[in-house]
C-alpha cells in the first residue's frame, strides 16, 4: 500500500482530530452563519413577531380578558402559533441554501452531514424559541392567566416540544429542497410527522395550566423524549442520503 | 490524483462510465468534450459533491470514499455560481469557510484573509457585503474562498464560460501562478482555450474517455 | 338505516373505490402501451 | 377481465384475476350470510369484516413502502423505488376506504362518526403520511432525486406512526369518551366470526397484492416508454 503523504502543516492549521469536538464546532459554525444571515435581513424575525401578536390578539378577542374557563384553551392557544412559526422557520433551513447554490459549499466542506443537520436544527429551535418567548408572556398578559405549576416544568415541556418540532423542521426543509412547490410541500411533509410530538406537548401544557407536578406529566415527557431519540437515531443514518446523491 | 474505472449511473443511464485518468502534482489538466459528455459529473464526484456508483478514486493517496474528510481538506472547488452568502461581508464569508476547514485561531484567520485578498488586490472590498459587489469581484472572492485553505488540488467546472477576453487572460495568469504549489483540473467545452491552457487534456464523449493527450501534439 | 342497507353501502363503498382505481389504472395502461407500440415501430 | 393482464400476456396471468374474484366472492358470501349475528350489535357488526381488512392492508402497504425505501437506499436499484411508490399509492386508497368504513362503523357501534379512538386517529395520521408522500413525489421531477429523497421520507413517516398511536392512546385515557362500550367485539368467542374475518382479510390481501403487481407493471412500462423516448432523442 502506498504510504499516505501526511497533510503538510500550512500556517498553524489547528485541525483537532477528535471527532466529537469537530462535530460541535462544525454545527456551531453553521448555526453562527445562519444566525448572522438572519440578523442581517431580519424579515423572518419581524414576521414571527407579527404572527405571535396576531394569534394572541385573536385569541384575546375570542376569549375576552376575564374568561373563567380560559385554562382549557391555554395549550391550544400556545402551541398552534408556535407550530405555525415553526412551519415558517422550516423553509429557511435548507431551502434557502439550495436556491442560492451555497448547499454545494456545505457538501464540499470537510464536515459530517450530521453536523449540518444539527446546526440547522438548533437554528430553527432558536427561531421558534424566539417566537415562544414573544407568545407565551404576551398571551398570559392579554388573557391574564398563569401556570399554576412551577415555571421550570413549563419551560422544560415547551423546550422539549419545540426541539422535537425543530428536528422535524430541519429534515422537512432538507427534503423540500428538492421539490418544486416549496411553501406548499412543507406542511404536507411535516403533518404526518408532527402528531407524535405535538399531542404529548399539548397534553402536558394543558395539565400544567391547571397545576400539575412532574410525575403527572411524566408519560408525555417520556413520549417526547422517545420521539426525540428515535428521530435523531434515524436521521443520523438517513440524512446522508438526502444531502448527497 | 488517480481514478480507476469510475462510473456514475442513474438506474440504467450512465453519466460517466469506467473513467480512468491520472493527474500528477503541479499539472494543469483539461477536461474537454461537448455538453452532457459527463465533464461536470466527473468534476462533481472528484470534488466530493456527488458519490460515484462504482470504481475507485484517490487524491494524494486518500481514497475518495473512505477518507472523505482528508480529501475534502485537500481540494478547492469553483462552480458556475459563487458559494458565498450575499448578506454577509466577504470577511465573514471567508472566516466562516476557514473555520469549517478546521482553522480556529482568530489571528491566523485574519492573517490568511489579509494575505489572500491582497494577493488578488481586492483587500479594500473585504468589509463589503458580497451582494453589493460586481460579478467580477464576486468571482475573485469565490476563487479566494476555494483556495483559502491552500488546497493541493483545485477543481473548476467550466471556469472560462461567460468570461470576456480580459477575464480569460486573468484566469490564465491565475492558473500559471497557482500551478507552482497545487494541481488544477478544469472542464471546458471550448477547444481553443483548452489547448492553450492545459498541460494535458482528456476528451470525454457520452461518459467515456476517448482520448488523453499532452496539449500541442 | 337498517343493517342490510348499511352493509350494502359499506361494501358498495369498498368495491366502487377499488373499481375506480382499476379503471384509472386500465386507462393509463392503454395510454402507455399505445405510446410504447408507436415508439417501437 | 383480460384488460388487466395484457401487459405481460402469458396465460398464467389470466388466472390471478379469476382466483381473486372467486375468493372475494366467497368472503362476501360469508360476511353477509354465513357469519352469525353478534350478541350486542346484531348484524350491523358485519361492517367490521370490510373495515378491518382494509385498515390492515393500509398498514401492510406502508410497511412495504418502508422496506422498499430502505432497500432502494441500499441497492439504488429503481425496482425498489417502483414498489415503494406503487405500494404507497395503493395504501392511500385502502386507507381512505378504511377511514370511511371506520367512520360508518363508529357511527353504528358508538353513535358518532368520529370519536378520537386511538386506532381511528392513527389511521388518519397514516393517511396524512400517504398524502404527504404521494404529493412530495409529484413535486420532484428528477427521477434519481425523487427516488432517493422520497425513500428517506418513507422511512421517517413510518417510524412516526407508532409514536402517533402511542400519543393518541395517552390522549384517549385523559379524555375517556363515555360512549366506548366494554370491548369492541368478542372475536375469539365465535369461531365462525373468526373464520369469516380470516377469509375476508385473506381475500382483500390477495386483491391488494394483485393490484400492487399491476400498478408496478404500469409504472415500469411508463419508465420503459420514457427511456425509449430518451434513446430516440439522443
Amino acid at each position: 500500500m502506498k504510504p499516505k503523504p501526511q497533510v503538510t502543516k500550512t500556517m498553524e492549521d489547528e485541525v483537532s482530530h477528535n471527532q466529537i469536538t469537530n462535530f460541535f464546532n462544525d454545527a456551531w459554525q453553521i448555526l453562527l452563519k445562519d444566525l448572522r444571515l438572519e440578523l442581517r435581513r431580519k424579515y423572518e424575525i419581524y414576521s414571527i413577531i407579527i404572527l405571535a401578536l396576531i394569534s394572541n390578539l385573536s385569541f384575546g378577542f375570542a376569549l375576552g380578558p376575564s374568561n373563567p374557563n380560559v385554562t382549557d384553551f391555554i395549550s391550544g392557544m400556545l402551541w398552534v402559533p408556535i407550530l405555525f412559526i415553526g412551519m415558517l422557520g422550516f423553509t429557511t433551513g435548507f431551502v434557502r441554501e439550495m436556491d442560492r447554490g451555497s448547499i454545494e459549499g456545505l457538501r464540499a466542506a470537510p464536515i459530517s452531514p450530521q453536523a449540518i443537520l444539527a446546526g440547522k436544527t438548533v437554528y430553527i429551535f432558536l427561531l421558534m424559541c424566539g417566537g415562544a418567548i414573544i407568545i407565551i408572556p404576551s398571551s398570559m398578559a392579554i388573557l391574564n392567566y398563569s401556570f399554576h405549576s412551577n415555571g421550570f416544568l413549563v419551560l422544560l415541556v415547551v423546550a422539549l416540544g419545540i426541539l422535537n418540532i425543530a428536528v422535524i423542521g430541519s429534515i422537512v426543509s432538507a427534503l423540500a429542497m428538492y421539490s418544486q412547490s416549496r411553501a406548499l410541500i412543507i406542511p404536507a411533509l411535516s403533518m404526518p410527522l408532527l402528531p407524535g410530538t405535538i399531542i404529548p406537548s399539548i397534553l402536558a401544557t394543558g395539565k400544567l395550566a391547571v397545576g400539575a407536578d412532574i410525575n403527572s406529566i411524566l408519560p408525555e415527557l417520556q413520549i417526547n423524549l422517545a420521539f426525540l431519540l428515535l428521530m435523531i437515531a434515524t436521521l443520523w443514518i438517513t440524512f446522508e442520503y438526502v444531502l448527497y446523491d | 490524483m488517480k481514478t480507476s474505472n469510475l462510473s456514475k449511473s442513474y438506474g440504467d443511464i450512465f453519466a460517466i462510465r469506467d473513467v480512468s485518468i491520472e493527474i500528477n502534482q503541479g499539472e494543469i489538466f483539461g477536461l474537454m468534450g461537448p455538453n452532457g459528455a459527463g465533464k461536470s459529473t466527473l468534476i462533481r464526484i472528484l470534488s466530493t459533491l456527488t458519490k460515484s456508483s462504482s470504481g475507485e478514486a484517490s487524491i494524494f493517496g486518500y481514497n475518495l470514499r473512505k477518507d472523505q474528510r482528508q480529501v475534502k481538506k485537500l481540494i478547492g472547488i469553483v462552480l458556475h455560481h459563487n458559494l458565498l452568502y450575499d448578506e454577509l461581508t466577504a470577511k465573514e464569508n471567508l472566516s466562516y469557510y476557514l473555520r469549517l476547514y478546521g482553522f480556529r485561531n482568530k489571528e491566523t484567520i485574519e492573517k490568511i484573509i489579509f494575505e489572500k485578498t491582497s494577493q488578488f488586490n481586492i483587500v479594500d472590498r473585504v468589509e463589503d457585503q458580497i451582494g453589493t459587489l460586481s460579478s467580477g469581484q464576486r468571482k475573485r472572492f469565490d476563487i479566494i474562498r476555494a483556495t483559502i485553505h491552500n488546497p493541493k488540488l483545485l477543481l473548476l467546472d467550466e471556469p472560462f464560460s461567460g468570461l470576456d477576453r480580459q477575464g480569460i487572460a486573468q484566469l490564465k495568469d491565475f492558473f500559471n501562478s497557482t500551478k507552482k504549489n497545487s494541481t488544477i483540473l478544469f472542464s471546458t467545452h471550448n477547444q481553443q482555450i483548452g489547448e492553450e491552457v492545459s498541460d494535458r487534456i482528456a476528451t470525454l464523449e457520452k461518459g467515456r474517455i476517448i482520448e488523453t493527450k499532452t496539449s500541442g501534439d | 338505516m337498517t343493517t342490510l342497507e348499511l352493509l350494502f353501502t359499506v361494501s358498495a363503498i369498498f368495491w366502487v373505490l377499488i373499481f375506480l382505481y382499476l379503471t384509472w389504472l386500465h386507462r393509463k395502461i392503454m395510454k402507455i402501451s399505445k405510446k410504447l407500440n408507436k415508439l417501437k415501430v | 377481465m383480460n384488460m388487466f393482464y395484457m401487459i405481460k400476456g402469458e396465460n398464467m396471468k389470466k388466472i390471478y384475476p379469476i382466483i381473486i374474484f372467486l375468493v372475494n366472492l366467497a368472503a362476501l358470501y360469508m360476511i353477509f350470510l354465513w357469519a352469525p349475528p353478534e350478541r350486542t350489535l346484531g348484524d350491523s357488526y358485519r361492517v367490521f369484516f370490510i373495515h378491518t381488512p382494509s385498515a390492515w392492508i393500509s398498514y401492510l402497504a406502508f410497511t412495504i413502502t418502508f422496506v422498499s425505501s430502505i432497500l432502494y437506499l441500499k441497492t439504488r436499484n429503481f425496482k425498489w423505488d417502483l414498489y415503494a411508490s406503487s405500494s404507497a399509492l395503493l395504501g392511500l386508497l385502502f386507507c381512505i376506504i378504511a377511514i370511511i368504513t371506520g367512520a360508518i362503523w363508529a357511527k353504528v357501534a358508538w353513535g358518532l362518526y368520529w370519536n378520537w379512538d386511538p386506532r381511528q386517529t392513527t389511521t388518519l395520521v397514516l393517511m396524512l403520511a400517504y398524502l404527504g408522500y404521494v404529493s412530495f413525489r409529484m413535486a420532484i421531477n428528477d427521477k434519481e432525486q425523487r427516488a432517493r429523497v422520497s425513500s428517506v421520507l418513507g422511512i421517517l413517516a413510518f417510524i412516526s406512526i407508532p409514536l402517533s398511536y402511542l400519543s393518541t392512546i395517552i390522549w384517549a385515557t385523559i379524555h375517556p369518551m363515555p360512549l366506548i362500550p366494554t370491548s369492541k367485539l368478542q372475536i375469539g368467542v365465535e369461531p365462525a366470526i373468526l373464520q369469516t374475518l380470516l377469509t375476508s382479510t385473506f381475500a382483500v390481501t390477495l386483491l391488494f397484492l394483485w393490484m400492487l403487481y399491476i400498478t408496478v407493471e404500469m409504472y415500469r412500462t411508463i419508465d420503459t416508454v420514457e427511456s425509449v423516448k430518451m434513446e430516440n432523442v439522443k
